[in-house]
């Protein structure tokens, strides 16, 4: 993108113009996008050029790292009063709209790009390990970069349309990377399921677009924040379609309730993926859209609601399933679903920051987590491929006392184990500690959000015990790997466990980023502040009550006694009897079956939808309809009509003179009978 | 005896042939009641003040066309009795036809030049019906100025000449067809 | 440039040049002996589309009347001219054709083994047919050339084609050909209740829309016959049944030409004629609401349909129906956006409908199959054919920053302000068509690759990389920086709203419209 | 001047005739039949030429020229047929059938 292209481009209404390093803000997106053409070329030619493929790859995500600081730093220098939009150039133009391909750089996207960058980077230095025995190492690298660069653009995007690139972009790139196996059909099936799923949320955000363009006339964030209180009513019929609409977008690409069935099954991608996708980045996408509008949906307190109790619902719901997973990829995704039905909790009781701190959190503890089961699963495949057993290498059945073998994996997976139960110090326990303290606020006006309280510190409880329960089956107690793999077992490379660390380290003090009013030393709310000026709009319209003094001391009391009791409950109950094997375990009974069945629920799904309407559209429409009625009746139908008439005509010709004369006569006769007259 | 009673014998004789023909199984018997038939037509020709035509039908049409049937019938030797009357339904067909016919034709029965002048619309007060037809008028004086045969050779050579010339482009035409078709290979 | 173009008078001959130069082309072609056949025909396009190049600076479109135009009287007595002009619709169309064109021909280079020449003759005739239908200003001239693109197609699906080809090719002449006898009577019923009011016999465009008004008793029979010669032509819901047999059976650049040009003569027909000469009939409820639900029910059924087809050829057919069926939305929802959208939809499935049959054409060549089932994994053996044909499917499904998203965008928004319930119907047609091109995918490229056939595929040759290369250029280019391109057809758009709702296109200037919840 | 009893008789014969064409299978009498009718018409010009002029005449002229080549060309066909099926009988001569 040349300069001369960035002078030329006409700048967009109320907004500060682009000025120091924001203005170089593409070029975040630009570095992944080289990265992935580059790898993608070296894909198709030169596959096996692994080490050109890493710098190329871990090279472009330092280099958005650092664009991404230096904004940062800028922001944070002199924050500017309004966001700054970066036009590149104007892209759909058409009489009174010209939506521009620009991106808008204010606090609230410059969090995003730091978390999405710097999380990148690490889970791209850790891939560097984890796939280096891989033959498409070049591909995976390509797609990767492909997926952060879309993700930025998803962040950074400063209208609907620029940002529904971005929100189909890291779709394809999911599908592309779960499918990256695509050997085997099963991975390919769960590529397709998540586009698919992804898509209909799609629909949803496609559909409130429309409805804002008829209502605004723009769909430029700044405008339609500016535009929409003047011209909607507060929870008027269009506001809450439009939000509801925006809401079915965020279920879909955040796998809340109904659409989560697709982040399990991604599991079938490579680990580093699952961490970078399905747990940083991409599922966040769904929160940041809601934080992004936050003025609409504070407008339409109604949506609000569904959204704060479709959180809680998938919090329970999640980790209830979570609870009975045996492969430990599985249980970290339902974790993961979990997590999501928190943060929708908090923006749907309008702490969006709330929202925003528990996703940056939850980027960093969830992504050590999933590097660290990316260790384990790594070791022990290294271990099974050694002895030629085809055991399943996810399965936490098969592991059990691994503390000996990776210790240093085991330490920092017990920091993030702690920090998602939300014990004391850890970055887990302030940010939702701070999401359950709002619900608890805002109950006391409208008593349902107590309900979603409860709900989330059920799940809370269930959270402690399956991470506990994970951690014990995999790293205490004694191993069930086997007696020859044992000796195969060892810590994983340092170029996997280096970016751990740094996972663990941000883990251990990530609260400090907004802590609470309360705890004694440093600085106390900072996202607070600076987040402030993208949520004070939504803010005055839905104020959220934070209690205070002695109410605000017990429900703190009150969380750690939770974590503590989920945690020695996990412990103790999982390790109390001999854990059997993978394939000498036997079949779960009851309820437990039912959990781990996850409620059978993917089975509904295809039953209810999916095959009925394969089986509709091709018995019913294609058979009946197209060939039966159209082609059978119509076309063929008339050309048989022809082909009857004809055989009736010839059978007139029998040949016989007899029968012609007497015809004629006939004929003849009545002719002149008519003529006579 | 008057011309009308001779007119009703040949009539009657022409009638009982043609039904004769059509009824007899030996193809050879047909012929003769044709060739009988053509005889009694001879004579309502000259009836008709038409002799010359009387004399061609016996010369060309009972003399050359009937012996050529009979040579056919002689040559695929057919004179056996061949029993082919067509079936029932064909009866029944054939009595539905003829009445229908008849009840037509019968009609003809009245046609007189008065009511033809009638149709013609002139008017029947101006003298005998037959006033109004001047061609008739003329028809029936020529023969006695150029005799019988100059009276049909004025108009057929003068008025009727093309149609003349057609007909024998037709006999050519019908000759060459009968050579082609009856030889064995060409 | 325009200077330039000036100097060589491009405007006053480049529409006869484009009409004759094919038609001069197949001299040589025939003469020559069979394998030097496709090389004059590559010469002949090549250089057909580097002439029509010059008309994107040539056409001036802000006007949004019709440019370039020049009329000699054909047949006086009946008011007969040859005439021709082009506005912002029917360049994009003329510019779709003459770039495709050699990339057909350049496509069944090796596709096509016997009687090539006439192949190639028939394909240069059915340029002239093609770009006379979008250029002829004259009804009757119209006709002519609908005719005349008829008939090489015939040929090229009934003689090159799989194996009942001669049932696709009837078929498709029958049901194209009841369509245009009808619009013919219709055409001569217009112009002779013109005539009778302003006393002049002539079949001129400009003279008939001038006062269509004079056949107002007739005007709904004669729009009833241009719609349905049309809706054949599109296809629309009911008439859609000889496109997957007529795809099926027709060779590649056959199948290319037939759904990348062919089709749009059909919506052309509708912008340009069918409602333009008939707005009272066209915007009344009852048309506008059938024209809508025929229009929803072709995308959604065409995507279900789409969904079960074993054959690949059958699945783009239907998956043409579905997209032609956001055209149709796009035309009757009648705001700036919709009918802007539409001619983009028109365009840009030209090229990924066109990209994508290449592509199965390329599979057909090495495998002689059309089946999906005797394909899969063959990521792992053709990389690069697996990339472009990836590319091409996620285009076609509506990818933002594709070419297909752009219009299908336009479409959706533009339709959704005059009708929301049914636009909403139609944006779920968008999960169904990522539903059936990737279920389609995965079969072909990705799963097991288990069958020994599919291991000894060969990748795309650098002739076929060349076919390639200008469509996949086209389908990026087009998604992310289509400004230009919708800024030419903009004031024709805007034309024919403001025809369709008379009076300046209210419902599009920055004004707020009613509730759109109705 | 006997014109309306000629012009009977002449309905009867061409009745007759045309009975004599739809009961016979033997092509030759339906050949015979068909020379009965053509007299019948004869008879009918001559009655009428006494009226309307000797014209009438001239056209039987023409008709027996017609029926002379009809009987000719038609009699060949039989011929050649029966060489073909060896006999004249109409039922199984069907093959311009349907």
């Amino acid at each position: 993108m040349t300069f001369s292209l960035l002078a030329a481009l006409p700048q967009v209404g109320e907004m500060t113009v682009a000025t120091g390093a924001a203005r170089w803000v593409w070029l975040a997106v630009a570095f992944p996008l080289v990265g992935f053409l580059v790898n993608g070329a070296l894909a198709l030619k030169r596959p096996e050029a692994k080490t050109a493929v890493s710098v190329v790859g871990t090279g472009v995500l330092l280099a958005a790292f650092a664009v991404a600081a230096t904004v940062f730093v800028q922001l944070r220098g002199h924050p500017p009063d309004a966001p700054i939009i970066v036009s590149l150039w104007s892209w759909i133009v058409s009489t009174g709209m010209d939506i521009q391909f620009a991106f808008q750089v204010d606090q609230l996207s410059v969090v995003m790009l730091l978390v999405v960058t710097g999380v990148g980077s690490l889970i791209h230095i850790f891939s560097v390990g984890y796939m280096r025995a891989d033959a498409g190492y070049a591909r995976y690298f390509a797609y990767l970069n492909l997926f952060v660069a879309f993700m930025l653009v998803l962040v950074l995007g400063s209208n609907l349309p620029v940002l529904f690139i971005g929100w189909e972009g890291v779709g394809l790139c999911s599908y592309l990377l779960i499918s990256f196996w695509y050997g085997d059909k099963a991975n390919a099936d769960a590529g397709k399921k998540a586009f698919l799923v992804n898509r209909i949320g799609d629909l949803g955000v496609l559909i409130a677009m429309f409805l804002l363009w008829w209502q605004v006339r723009s769909l430029e964030f700044v405008t339609i924040a500016a535009r929409v209180p003047g011209t909607l009513p507060v929870d008027g019929g269009i506001i809450i379609a439009i939000t509801l609409f925006l809401f079915l977008g965020c279920v879909g690409k955040s796998a809340q309730i109904p659409l989560y069935t697709w982040l399990p099954d991604a599991m079938a991608g490579p680990t580093p993926v699952s961490a970078l996708i399905h747990a940083a980045t991409m599922v966040t996408a769904g929160v940041y859209l809601v934080a992004r509008n936050s003025v609409l949906f504070a407008m339409a307190p109604t949506t609000s609601m569904v959204v704060a109790g479709i959180g809680a619902l998938t919090a329970l719901f999640a980790a209830s399933i979570g609870l009975r997973q045996y492969d430990i990829k599985k249980v970290l995704a339902y974790s993961t679903v979990s997590q999501l039905g928190y943060m929708f909790l908090a923006v749907g009781t309008g702490a969006y920051v709330a929202g925003v701190f528990h996703l940056v959190t939850h980027a960093f503890f969830k992504a050590l987590l999933f590097l660290g089961s990316g260790s384990v699963i790594h070791a022990m495949h290294h271990a099974y491929h050694a002895t030629h057993s085809h055991e399943d290498a996810q399965d936490m059945r098969n592991m059990g006392g691994l503390r000996k073998y990776m210790p240093w994996t085991f330490g920092l997976m017990l920091i993030a184990t702690l920090a998602i139960a939300g014990v004391a110090p850890l970055s887990g326990f302030f940010s939702k500690d701070e999401i359950l303290a709002a619900a608890f606020g805002r109950g006391e006006t409208h008593k349902i959000w107590l309900l979603f309280w409860g709900m989330g510190l059920a799940a809370a409880l269930m959270t402690a015990y399956y991470m506990m329960r994970l951690m014990a089956m995999t790293f205490l107690g004694d191993n069930r790997t086997g007696a020859k793999e044992r000796e195969h077992l060892h810590e994983a490379p340092w170029i996997m466990t280096g970016p751990l660390v740094v996972l663990g380290l941000l883990s251990l003090i990530g609260g400090v980023i907004n802590l609470p009013a309360f705890f004694p030393a440093g600085p106390h709310h900072v996202l607070d502040g600076w987040l402030e000026p993208v949520v004070a709009a939504a803010s005055r319209l839905m104020p959220v009550a934070m209690p205070h003094g002695a109410t605000e001391w017990a429900l703190i009391g009150g969380a750690v006694t939770i974590a503590a009791v989920g945690l020695v409950l996990g412990w103790k109950l999982t390790l109390a009897n001999p854990i059997p094997t993978a394939h000498d375990a036997p079949e779960d009974t009851g309820f437990a079956r039912v959990l781990f069945r996850k409620y059978y629920v993917d089975e509904i799904y295809d039953a209810l939808i999916v095959r009925p309407l394969v089986a509709f559209s091709r018995v019913v429409l294609w058979k009946g309809v197209d060939q039966g009625l159209i082609d059978g009746v119509g076309a063929n139908g008339s050309a048989g009509l022809a082909r009857a008439l004809g055989w009736i005509g010839s059978r007139l010709q029998t040949g016989q003179l007899g029968f012609y004369v007497v015809v004629f006569l006939i004929g003849a006769v009545w002719l002149l009978r008519t003529v006579a007259q | 005896m008057s011309g009308q009673t001779v007119f009703y014998i040949l009539a009657g004789a022409a009638i009982l042939s043609a039904l004769l023909c059509i009824i007899q199984k030996n193809p050879i018997a047909s012929v003769l009641w044709l060739i009988s038939t053509m005889f009694a037509l001879a004579g309502i020709y000259v009836l008709l003040q038409a002799q010359f035509i009387a004399a061609i039908q016996v010369l060309v049409y009972a003399g050359a066309i009937m012996v050529l049937f009979l040579f056919v019938i002689m040559l695929l030797n057919l004179g056996r009795d061949t029993g082919d009357l067509r079936g029932m339904p064909v009866r029944l067909a054939a009595v539905l036809v003829a009445g229908g016919l008849l009840g037509e034709l019968v009609l003809l029965a009245r046609v007189t030049p008065g009511s033809m002048a009638l149709l013609r619309g002139t008017a029947v007060g101006a003298g005998t019906p037959m006033a109004s037809f001047p061609a008739g008028q003329a028809g029936a004086a020529a023969p006695g100025a150029q005799g019988v045969v100059g009276a049909i050779a004025e108009p057929l050579f003068r008025t009727y000449l093309v149609p003349f010339e057609i007909t024998s482009i037709l006999l050519l035409a019908a000759v060459v067809g009968a050579v082609v078709l009856a030889k064995r290979k060409l | 440039m325009t200077a330039f173009l000036a100097s060589i008078g491009y405007n006053g001959w480049i529409l006869h040049v484009l009409l004759a130069l094919p038609l001069i082309g197949v001299v040589p072609l025939v003469l020559a002996p069979a394998e030097r056949a496709k090389r004059i025909a590559l010469a002949v396009t090549l250089v057909e589309f580097i002439l029509s190049v010059g008309l994107w600076w040539s056409v001036e479109t802000i006007s949004g009347t019709l440019q370039l135009t020049s009329s000699t009287p054909w047949i006086a007595a009946w008011g007969i001219s040859y005439a021709v002009g082009i506005d912002g619709i029917s360049l994009m169309m003329v510019l779709l054709t003459t770039l495709l064109m050699p990339l057909c021909v350049l496509g069944s280079w090796n596709y096509i083994g016997q009687k090539e020449r006439g192949y190639y003759a028939m394909l240069l005739t059915l340029i002239t047919g093609v770009i006379g239908v979008f250029v002829a200003t004259d009804l009757f001239l119209f006709y002519v050339f609908w005719e005349v693109m008829l008939i090489p197609m015939y040929f090229i699906i009934g003689i090159w084609g799989g194996k009942n080809r001669l049932y696709a090719a009837i078929k498709f002449f029958i049901f194209t050909m009841a369509g245009s006898l009808l619009m013919l009577v219709a055409i001569l019923a217009l112009a002779w209740s013109v005539a009778a009011k302003t006393g002049t016999l002539s079949f001129d465009y400009t003279h008939l829309l001038a006062n269509a008004g004079a056949a107002k008793a007739l005007a709904p029979w004669l729009f009833g016959a241009f719609a349905l010669a049309f809706a054949i032509k599109v296809p629309i819901f009911p008439f859609h049944t000889w496109l997957p047999d007529a795809h099926v059976e027709a060779p590649t650049a056959g199948s290319v030409l037939l759904a990348a040009v062919l089709l749009k003569m059909g919506t052309y027909g509708f912008l340009r004629f069918a409602v333009p000469f008939f707005p009272s009939v066209a915007a009344s409820p009852f048309v506008t609401n059938l024209m809508l639900v025929l229009a929803v029910v072709g995308i959604v059924y065409g995507a279900l349909v789409a969904m079960v087809q074993p054959d690949i050829k059958k699945l783009v057919a239907y998956s043409s129906v579905s997209h032609l069926g956001f055209v149709m939305l796009g035309i009757w929802a009648a705001t700036v956006q919709s009918v802007q959208g539409a001619i983009m939809v028109m365009i840009g499935h030209g090229l990924s409908t066109g990209a994508l049959f290449f592509l199965v054409g390329m599979l057909y060549e090495r495998r002689h199959t059309r089946e999906i089932s005797a394909y899969g994994g063959i990521a792992k053996v053709v990389p690069v054919f697996s990339l472009l044909f990836g590319i091409v499917a996620l285009s076609s499904i509506g990818l933002p920053g594709l070419n297909g998203f752009v219009g299908e965008f336009l479409v959706l928004l533009g339709s959704f302000g005059v009708h929301p319930v049914s636009t909403g119907i139609a944006t779920t047609g968008v999960i169904f068509a990522a539903a059936y091109l990737l279920w389609a995918m995965q079969r072909i490229l990705f799963n097991k690759l288990d069958k020994r056939e599919n291991e000894a595929l060969t990748d795309l040759s650098g002739r076929e990389l060349a076919v390639m290369l200008p469509l996949i250029l086209g389908i990026v280019w087009l998604g992310l920086y289509p400004k230009p391109v919708l800024l030419k057809i903009q004031p024709a758009a805007f034309k024919y709203v403001e025809s369709v709702r008379g009076g300046p296109a209210a419902l599009d200037l920055v004004q707020r419209p009613q509730e759109p919840g109705r | 001047m006997l014109l309306g009893p000629s012009l009977l008789v002449s309905a009867i014969l061409f009745t007759i005739g045309v009975v004599g064409v739809m009961l016979r299978r033997n092509a030759i009498v339906l050949f015979m039949c068909i020379e009965l009718m053509l007299n019948a018409v004869n008879l009918t010009f001559v009655a009428l030429s006494q009226v309307l002029g000797l014209g009438g005449q001239v056209m039987v002229f023409f008709v027996m020229t017609v029926a002379a080549a009809e009987a000719a060309v038609g009699l060949a066909i039989i011929l050649a047929i029966f060489r073909h099926t060896r006999s004249v009988d109409l039922k199984n001569i069907n093959l311009l059938q349907g």
